[in-house]
């Protein structure tokens, strides 16, 4: 029933220089499970945002840097796509 | 004197910071609600713990945005002694008065215990009336309270003496064991530049009271109380 | 869409051919496919305790101090004086939680804290007991019992620690029985004036009814039924039938329920947990002998394109249904915008006694309420006991080396230090508590009615596996130990049922020896059963998990001096043993863990040595002789002696003395005979203690003192020392390691 | 350090039919700052792993149902990246 919407990924990742403590966990993990040859693990945030007309591509950059990221500890990255259909 | 004690949707250690206030010290407070636009006619703000609009994103990151955040920061801006205790210490990051954050504890796991600070200013309201050295008890309770900021503006904080408590051991030594969340150098509790805003993770709200096993969160409260009362006579 | 009902989909809705008959008969008609599911909720276990109504009859659930009784509605209601009350209870989320531990527990703590405030409470307190299948070592089946138990604390952590209500008890066992079918049992407590006390009935014919909370999912389609059922591989595939919680959300419907209600303009109020919309309505109808009508159309949606059948059975979390007396509409709007909340005025109470449903003004539903609600039929399912456990021949038991046993017990996840799990719950919040987790029973001190509370949670299920009704006798008589070892004077219980599938005669034998025994020691014991719940078909691919009557107890203390914690305190203390030495060994963790045998009769309970030496420590410590008192229990004396010396903030020795034993020394450390509390004195009141004990005709003896850094425990012929730091790392930190050893995150 | 590394992105969302309330909370914070024309926001998990020498494609699909993500709520989706400069 959604109209074509406009879709929107942003990828919020912690910074090299903050330690990642889930990141190691889970290599931990996956080395227990037999996935041995596994170097490093970084976790972060995907969001996927829907928009009904597209925001500024300036506005977009100010959320993700004011609000969705902080600045202090993450980077983010912003993907668009045309359609809902991923 | 009034001092305010915000309540933001979420925040669930309001009422034990108004109590500590009130019941504890018999000084005048009052709630003030997040969709406040001023804090004027208080001498004072308390920014309370809890999980102010559900954490959700980074604790603190939406209530950034609340009206009465924005006057905070300008009260704040303007001299005003404001104290956030643990998410009200992650509310002051992410508004930018404070420098740094507070990331996910090392351990992975929501840290409930009690801790030892110690005190490493007396130069803030909050602090005042503490000797340099003493040490604190109160709890912890957080899951993302280990404090981080770049190399670059540690080494300001440190100069300009903007640590305010550190984790320690019961002998005063600041150890790996002593240190609940991995902050770094085993920071508990920060101060601004200007000195008049203060934020810490560990709960004196939850420490003024003899039967909850310590009384020692009562002297941030009386400091303040004491701060003001000067501040008045001048 | 017109679903034809055949024989196959009646079944589907677990309902037998009797009950649809029934179904018939109180129609007068067909049920349509909504209807259908509506007697399907209504009449599965978990609604209607089809099975087991009959058995829960048999409680003893009235007292002087009694304002609400179990069953009259959400939770029960208990006086405690100065015009406060408590309303308490325990649920489980036994099923959701094997299938996603953390938002199945989350979900848990949800569904009790609403179960609470909807009486006009507000919670204070939550305890939690839980049951899982081993931890240690590295078998796939280890690790995701691991990985269950990490799920699940971190669970009720997120729901409990951000709605601010602090977890300051409970327990935790591990067990091959409850492998793939933990147990999540979740106790709240919270208070309330006796004039705020409020119902769930829809009173007042014409009084709007509201929806408020969040809005309504396809999520948890049917968990009722889901509970009702027992857990097989395909539950994975149960997808719909797990929640999912937002305990923002929570708060805020707290915050803003209790303001409403204390505007006075509530007529009813209901929580929507198992079941729904539908439960709400056809419940508060019954309870007010009135009708409901509502629209569907009017019902706040979360996704678009709900059918009816859906919207009704939907197991959203987060929401209420409020009935406000007519005129008081703009209350309701004022509060609900203040919190941000979604609500919206659905429909009316009627007169006519039926359950109304409609979507978009076509009615969908029409069933009379009463007898959705209350005339689910009854069964008396078949009961096959099994043969009684033999006593323990002691000679059968081999020797081992005790000093190493003793060790051995203290690291087992059941016995070891539970701070790996108390850490994460926030226990501080609400600045109330005064006995944090880690002794009998934790106190909490409401401010606002300026009133020590007590509480605490036990069961020992292998008991129950070897003497159900023994076991559960014990598991009262215990949770009463803890509280008056705490200096507390026991109010009441609640108690959550967790048992296998109730058809197979054996564990249908199992559920009514145990309520019996709970209802004859709660009589015994002066407790009421104020409300509980039951939770079958705990199952797994072999078998069903040992019976587990979980047993929540709530005490009182009057004064702030009498509270107790279980740890020694200062060297040269005197140590005496209140009750007997005893022998007892069968069904012991020592005999389970030690020599790997989960066998023989449970130790028995003599109701008058109970009592009598719970009234003499309750009497020691009001005339304030005891400095440190602890009941013994799993692990017995050895255990209970350790625990006294590790388990306070500092750690400290003891020498225990007994003389001249004819017996075997491990029949003193480990036998796990009831009725027995060790506490420390100063050593000018050891006079005076002696006095009381002896006055009240109960055995008691003089063990030793307390101090040094070893726990030395000595008979004529043997000496036995450990180094207590050893025992504090042994038991301290074994689930610790336990949980690094594996994933979890 | 790191020689010519295998990235691999995995992606946790929540199901659709399955409720996401930080992505809500997200949305609302989203108009409140000016973003108003957004229609819906989800908020999953972004793991980026490295792999030494590149696991087997089972093997992953099964870590990625097993431990990374809980089929019951979540949906995972896998992108192979050749090398570490992403
Ligand atoms: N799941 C849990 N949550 C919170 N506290 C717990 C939990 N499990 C155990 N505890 C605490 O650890 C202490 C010891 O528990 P337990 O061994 O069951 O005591 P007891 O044998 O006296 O009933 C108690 O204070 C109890 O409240
Ligand atoms: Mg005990």
């Amino acid at each position: 029933m959604v109209g074509a919407l406009m879709k929107v990924h942003v990828i919020v990742m912690p910074k090299q220089s903050v330690l990642d403590p889930q990141g190691v966990a889970v290599r931990n993990a996956l080395k227990e499970v037999g996935l041995d040859t596994v170097e490093s693990v970084r976790v972060g945030k995907f969001l996927e945002l829907e928009f009904r007309t597209p925001p500024s591509e300036m506005k977009l950059e100010e959320v993700c840097r004011d609000l969705l990221s902080n600045p202090v500890i993450e980077d983010y990255t912003i993907q668009y796509h045309s359609t809902a259909d991923s | 004197m009034k001092i305010a004690v915000i309540q933001f949707p979420g925040s669930n250690c309001d009422q034990d910071c108004l109590r500590a206030l009130t019941d504890g010290l018999h000084v005048p407070a009052e709630y003030l609600w997040h969709k406040e636009t001023s804090v004027f006619g208080f001498d004072a703000v308390v920014l309370p713990g809890g999980f102010s609009y559900g954490d959700y994103l980074r604790c603190g990151a939406i209530a950034r945005f609340s009206p009465i955040v924005k006057a905070i920061v300008r009260a704040a801006n303007d001299g005003m002694p404001v104290i956030g205790i643990c998410n009200g210490f992650q509310i002051l990051c992410e508004a930018g008065l404070l420098p740094g954050a507070l990331i996910r504890n090392q351990s992975l796991h929501f840290v409930c215990q009690p801790v030892w600070l110690r005190v490493e200013t007396d130069e803030t309201p909050f602090t005042a009336k503490l000797d340099k050295e003493r040490l604190l008890r109160m709890p912890v309770a957080h899951g993302e309270g280990s404090y981080f900021v770049e190399p670059a503006t540690l080494a300001k904080l440190q100069s300009k003496r903007q640590v305010v408590f550190r984790y320690v051991d019961e002998s005063g030594k600041s150890t790996r064991e002593s240190n609940p969340n991995g902050s770094m150098l085993n920071i508990a509790g920060i101060c601004n530049e200007a000195r008049n805003v203060v934020g810490m993770m560990p709960h004196p709200d939850r420490a003024w009271d003899r039967r909850l096993g310590s009384e020692d969160g009562k002297l941030l409260f009386e400091s303040l109380v004491g701060s003001l009362e000067s501040a008045v006579t001048l | 869409m017109v679903t034809q009902l055949t024989p196959e989909v009646v079944r589907d809705h677990g309902l037998s051919e009797m009950e649809y008959e029934r179904i018939r008969a109180i129609l007068g008609r067909d049920p349509n496919f909504t209807e259908l599911g509506v007697f399907s909720v209504m009449w599965s276990e978990h609604c209607s305790y089809k099975n087991t109504r009959l058995e829960l009859r048999k409680f003893p659930t009235t007292g002087p101090k009694i304002l609400v009784q179990a069953g009259e509605e959400n939770a029960g209601v208990v006086d405690i004086g100065g015009g406060w009350a408590v309303a308490f209870k325990m649920e489980s989320h036994n099923h959701p939680s094997a299938v996603e531990p953390f938002q199945g527990a989350a979900t848990g703590v949800g569904g009790i804290i609403r179960d609470i405030f909807t009486m006009g409470a507000r919670p204070v307190l939550l305890l939690d007991s839980l049951r899982f299948g081993p931890i240690q070592g590295n078998t796939a089946a280890v690790k995701k019992n691991r990985r269950l138990f990490a799920g699940v604390v971190a669970g009720i952590s997120h729901y409990g620690n951000c709605v601010g209500i602090p977890t300051i008890g409970g327990e935790v066992y591990f067990d091959e029985s409850y492998e793939g079918n933990p147990l999540v049992n979740v106790f709240c407590l919270g208070i309330l004036r006796h004039e705020q006390i409020a119902r769930g009935a829809a009173k007042g014919v014409g009084n709007p009814v509201f929806y408020v909370g969040s809005e309504t999912g396809r999520d948890g389609l049917a968990g009722a039924a889901f509970a009702s059922r027992d857990l097989t591989e395909e539950s994975k595939e149960d997808r719909p039938a797990v929640q999912v919680g937002d305990p923002f959300k929570g708060k805020l419907l707290l915050e803003a329920c209790l303001e409403l209600l204390a505007s006075g303009c509530v007529a009813g109020i209901q929580d929507m947990g198992a079941a729904g919309l539908t439960c709400s309505t056809c419940e508060t109808a019954s309870r007010g002998g009135t009708g409901v009508q509502i629209d569907l159309a009017l019902v706040p949606q979360r996704e678009p394109g709900m059918t009816a059948y859906e919207i009704l059975l939907s197991e959203s979390q987060e929401r209420m249904l409020i009935i406000v007396q007519r005129g008081q509409e703009a209350k309701v709007k004022e509060v609900f915008e203040k919190w941000d909340l979604p609500y919206a005025l659905v429909g009316e109470v009627t007169d006519d006694g039926m359950m109304r449903v409609l979507n978009h003004r076509r009615m969908e539903v029409e069933i009379p309420a009463a007898k959705l609600a209350d005339d689910a039929p009854v069964y008396e399912r078949e009961a096959i006991g099994c043969q009684a456990a033999p006593e323990l021949r002691i000679e059968d038991v081999p020797m081992v080396d005790l000093q190493t046993s003793l060790v051995q017990l203290l690291a087992h996840p059941t016995i070891a230090s539970k701070n790996w799990v108390f850490r994460q719950y926030d226990h501080t919040v609400r600045a109330g508590t005064v006995v944090p987790p880690g002794s009998d029973a934790a106190v909490f001190y409401v401010r606002e009615a300026d009133k020590y509370l007590a509480a605490t949670t036990d069961c020992n299920s292998l008991y129950c596996k070897l003497d159900p009704r023994e076991g559960a006798r014990i598991a009262v008589a215990e949770a009463a130990r803890n509280l008056v070892c705490s200096g507390a004077t026991p109010l009441a219980v609640t108690d959550n049922l967790n048992f296998g599938n109730p058809y197979r005669p054996e564990n249908f034998w199992q559920l009514r020896e145990s309520v019996e025994g709970l209802a004859e020691a709660c009589r015994r014991f002066g407790t009421p059963v104020t409300g509980g719940n039951v939770s079958l078909y705990n199952q797994n691919p072999t078998g069903a998990i040992d019976p587990t009557p979980t047993v929540g107890m709530v005490g009182i203390i009057d004064e702030e001096r009498w509270i107790t914690r279980q740890h020694f305190r200062d060297e040269a203390d005197v140590i005496y043993l209140i009750g007997p030495v005893g022998r007892e060994m069968g069904a012991s963790q020592y005999l389970a863990i030690v020599h790997g045998r989960k066998e023989c009769l449970p130790p028995r309970l003599s109701y008058d040595l109970e009592l009598g030496v719970q009234a003499v420590v309750l009497d020691l410590i009001q005339r304030g002789l005891v400095k440190s008192a602890h009941d013994c229990s799993e692990g017995g004396l050895g255990v209970a002696l350790a625990e006294c010396c590790i388990s306070g903030e500092r750690r400290i020795g003891a020498l225990a003395r007994f003389g001249h034993w004819p017996y075997r020394l491990d029949q003193i450390l480990f036998n796990e005979s009831q009725s027995r509390v060790i506490i420390s004195v100063r050593p000018e009141d050891a006079g005076a203690t002696e006095a009381v004990c002896a006055a009240a005709e109960i055995p008691f003896g003089r063990l030793g003192e307390v101090g040094g850094s070893d726990l030395v425990v000595c008979t004529e012929q043997q000496t036995l020392r450990w180094d207590v730091a050893q025992l504090h790392q042994a038991w301290y930190f074994s689930i610790e390691r336990a949980m690094e050893s594996g994933f979890e995150f």
